[in-house]
């Protein structure tokens, strides 16, 4: 039986239905993002498992135990919300210690434990600090503290790091991804953001207008999404339209030329209408082993990400988008140039309408 | 910098011209009882009066009162419209904010009219139900800057998220309310106290129309038939406006030290 | 959503009871002129009276002189202050609130000293020059609100980015203020002034000390000899502040069609 | 001569000096980019040539004509701005229709504009509606029309991407770039996201507390950092402490083990702490010509980013993050798993201290 299951969830706003039917079921320790745009309902599954809304259907089971009835503060969650909500009167100390206190647990203890998280968090010299005199990051870090203090059974995230910058938010979510880790504890990571879903997630819960639309692991999402609306949510996507020239010979027609397609095109007949899909690490402009498609093409747009050089090139009909490595040795190709694109014809993915 | 420098001294011999200038004749007017030197004759004339003691008295007890009323309605009011009813924001913001325009005299009729001797609750009968009335009617009055400085406190902090961080440690209604809202809006709630302090001090109708003995009926009277002494009174009240100001001030800078601003 | 009706239905009794008793209790009053029955002959003495025609007529002028002073005063001051002083925008904020807490009293004590028939600018001297007096006299009393509606209107919108965004585009001061500042706080501005005119309409201290013809003592006078005459003004003065409100509400409504909230 | 110079330019706020001796070129046409953290002064120096501050000291000059005595509405310049700043009662035709009223233009020329204007930025169906009615996306490209509408002969961008979701953010910049290229206009763009000054500009300005720390192309900043704080603020970098083995050979003890380091060493001993850089891009786990550094290691964190999977790798007594590609056919490698990294040893970058 798994930790936490929510089966048949469902919610109401007046006569919106803002989730309908969710069904997950999260075993002990693992970490599981809610990845979707705004408005798909992943933050008020989130506060229907931390009892901040009441489902109008289904269950939700922490541990065995139908929690719907319990108020919040009888559930035993951590939570961690986007606007920090650190306790502006309380100083660092005071905050991580409140849950604690609450709980009545003796001074000696207390005492022992925020040390402890203090050090987990790596702001043992802060315990003094009032909020207000601490960044958004350190901010982030003494709730996530305050949360993990009173050992929830379930730790609960809603975009935790959305409020913060860029750099910051890369290596926060790093440090919560190992926390985490060292203490095993079970997790949900609300977030609208597909690198921080697919770099800390064990699973992920792709959610679209209410649905639950795939759930999977980071490379199941990725590469193989269920669903044309996850294909496009998550990571970047060449979406190519064209005609099916040989359906035996599985060739379809790109603008000007025919270009081999391992994935079966199913009952489609020549001259039908057919969308493919081709993640741009796929494409090479050097041959490597195992790549069977080289089309000829001509560079329009080059884009230097850092470690990732993003190159758009034409290819008579179409644009290709790829990603190539940045190397000191050999400047990124320029604007214009003639090159060859590789690929293999089975990185193409045909797209159901 | 030389722009900004210049603007605030318009600004400043602005404020002086318009707020500065009538105070000084009056403080100037209210010490020239004696004669040809300047005394402070007029205001031991006032101190010493019994009246002026009495009503003044009777006046700081109706503000207390008044504040422990406003506090009571307000505080829990202004949390739960906060945190429950958002949609109900506008309309309790127009309630509170009738007051500053019905006209008080038409609360006092009302009130007259409802609480007579002959009515279902003879409170204009005693003394004590006509000043349970005045502190409902002065309630009134200082509610929409009672519910403002209140609102105002509670718009600093999230209280939604931080009821629900609390909640989610573990934390009951009233360990919400006493360790986490209330330490948060206590600034917020002296400021309302002490503007209600000053609002009641120097009211002059429904004490008036009731008539109860506070000090501003009592400065009325001795407006209308003394010379110097209006003005001694007139600078005390100032005075005495200008502390509680003062206070709202002193523990607004004090809330700086615990929190963002 | 049961949680949230119930709390609704507690909030609008309370207002009733609070706020609608009194009002009840009034209007039913004022209708009982002729005995036995109900009438509307409290209203048609009151309307007929020329002293409520002359004083009314008077108020409404002074109120218009009012927010006109008002508005000149308070908006470029505002805007100022958000756009090149920020620092100082606790301490305006502070002078507008003084009025709130100096009794109009003391206010009127001052500019009578200051503008008697003997000093350097005998207003006082002269029906006009009185009326200037009580002019500035309600200006300071309505600043407050005045101010504060101004500058919540000011907030609503990024004063100083869309002031670089259309000097940038080539606009000069006269521009920006006039195509893009005023427009979006004209709202602000109109509700300030119906506020500054409910408060003229009903203001008594400053009127009757400056011994003009205003409908505030007119309330006052028929208030402490008629019976039912009161009572019907009272409703009177309630419908005409309830307008006013009616008109800040519609205003603000149809300003949610040209902008967000 | 260039098009736009700033020259000696220096900023002082009271005490505090903002900007010290800024000195650049612009060429017409180009795309520049103030990348920093914030507080280092970019926004400052961008808003001195938009005339919103004076310099304490120094020129700006547009086109040869000193610029520092002019205000704002008199230089000719386009702003976009965070906050959109679009006027709140106006539509979207009369917003990008105002900088044209204020010129003076005839009606039937500020038609033809705006409509122009409108079709750039691919929202002419929008011309009637409210700022409040449009999504933060299409707010920053009306306000960037309104900017363009008058034709200004520079186009200053103050951080305009920073409010908006990370996939509008990435669609938006590609459509600023595009729009300024088609255009051909002198462009500054001021942000703190290092990817999106690499992928749009031609040159980017790295500032640091109110320095120039470096002028460069994207390439050029990346690759060959000048200074501590620029490689490390620009992408990701693997920092790893070492000492000298032996100097002639050119080999660093890291750990337990010598690496080779083609990098000169200079006039340091062996025995000296050195402080190596390596760009996570260099290593790869599958051996690739002219690579002659193998290490062996073991897989402690495997972080899946979309096209990227960035893995870390313990290689006894230090870690080293690298970077390889998502591959639908193998699986990213586990944590735990034993693996060989290969670089070569001319991607060792020594820092200076």
């Amino acid at each position: 039986m798994a930790f936490l299951e929510l089966s048949g969830v469902r919610k109401d706003f007046e006569l919106v239905r803002v989730v309908r039917d969710f069904n997950l079921d999260v075993e002990r320790g693992e970490f599981i993002s809610f990845l979707g745009p705004s408005g798909c309902g992943k933050t008020t599954t989130l506060r229907m498992v931390a009892g901040f809304e009441t489902p109008t259907a289904g269950e939700i089971r922490i541990a065995g135990r139908d929690v719907v009835g319990l108020k919040p503060n009888q559930r035993n969650i951590g939570m961690v919300f986007q606007s920090y909500a650190l306790f502006p009167n309380m100083t660092v100390a005071q905050n991580v210690a409140f849950g604690l206190k609450v709980a009545g647990k003796p001074r000696a203890e207390i005492d022992a434990r925020v040390a402890q998280m203090l050090g987990i968090i790596k702001l043992p010299q802060l315990a003094d600090r009032y909020p207000f005199q601490l960044s958004g990051g350190q901010q982030q870090r003494v709730a996530l503290a305050r949360a993990l203090a009173v050992q929830p059974q379930v730790l609960l995230l809603d975009e935790p790091l959305s409020a913060l910058d860029a750099k910051i938010r890369v290596s926060l979510r790093e440090e919560i991804r190992a926390i985490q880790k060292a203490l095993g504890i079970t997790t949900i990571y609300v977030t609208h953001d597909q690198e921080e879903a697919l770099s800390m997630s064990d699973r992920i819960v792709v959610m679209h207008e209410g649905r639950v639309d795939q759930i999977g692991t980071p490379f199941e999402i990725y590469n193989t999404p269920a669903t044309s609306f996850v294909a496009s949510f998550v990571g970047t996507l060449n979406r190519i339209e064209g005609i099916i020239a040989d359906p035996s010979a599985g060739t379809v027609r790109v603008g000007a030329r025919d270009v081999a397609v391992a994935s079966p095109l199913g009952a489609r007949r020549a001259g039908e209408q057919v969308s493919l899909a081709l993640r741009p690490e796929a494409v090479t402009l050097a041959p490597r082993p195992g790549q069977d498609v080289a089309i000829e093409a001509r560079i329009v747009e080059v884009a230097f990400l850092g470690s990732v050089i993003r190159v758009r090139a034409d290819i008579g009909g179409a644009t290709i988008t790829l990603d190539t490595f940045n190397s000191p040795a050999s400047p990124p190709p320029r604007i214009g140039d003639a090159v060859t694109l590789h690929l293999s014809s089975s990185d193409w993915v045909v797209l159901a309408d | 910098m030389k722009r900004r420098s210049l603007w605030s001294w318009i600004v400043l011999v602005l404020a002086i011209l318009y707020f500065g200038l009538p105070l000084l004749g009056t403080v100037d007017f209210s010490m020239k009882m004696r004669r040809g030197v300047y005394s402070l004759d007029a205001y031991w004339a006032v101190l010493g009066d019994p009246r002026f003691q009495a009503t003044f008295l009777y006046s700081v007890v109706m503000a207390c009162m008044t504040i422990v009323v406003g506090v009571l309605l307000v505080v829990p009011t202004a949390y739960w419209v906060r945190l429950k009813l958002p949609r109900w924001r506008p309309v309790i913001e127009f309630i509170t904010m009738l007051p500053l325009v019905i006209p008080a005299i038409v609360i006092v009729f009302g009130y007259i009219r409802l609480y007579n001797t002959s009515s279902w609750l003879p409170l204009t009968g005693s003394a004590l139900g006509t000043d349970a009335l005045l502190t409902l009617g002065y309630t009134t009055l200082a509610l929409p800057y009672m519910y403002r400085a209140v609102d105002t406190g509670l718009r600093t902090i999230d209280v939604a998220t931080l009821t629900e961080a609390a909640e989610s440690l573990g934390a009951g209604w009233i360990t919400v309310m006493w360790r986490v809202i209330l330490p948060n809006v206590l600034v917020a709630v002296l400021s309302g106290a002490f503007l209600t302090f000053a609002i009641v001090i120097g009211e002059f109708t429904m004490a008036a129309l009731l008539n109860r003995p506070a000090f501003g009926p009592y400065l009325q009277l001795v407006g209308a038939n003394r010379a110097y002494e209006p003005a001694a009174l007139a600078v005390i009240a100032f005075a005495i406006t200008w502390i509680c100001m003062g206070l709202i001030q002193l523990v607004t800078r004090l809330q700086k030290h615990t929190m963002r601003v």
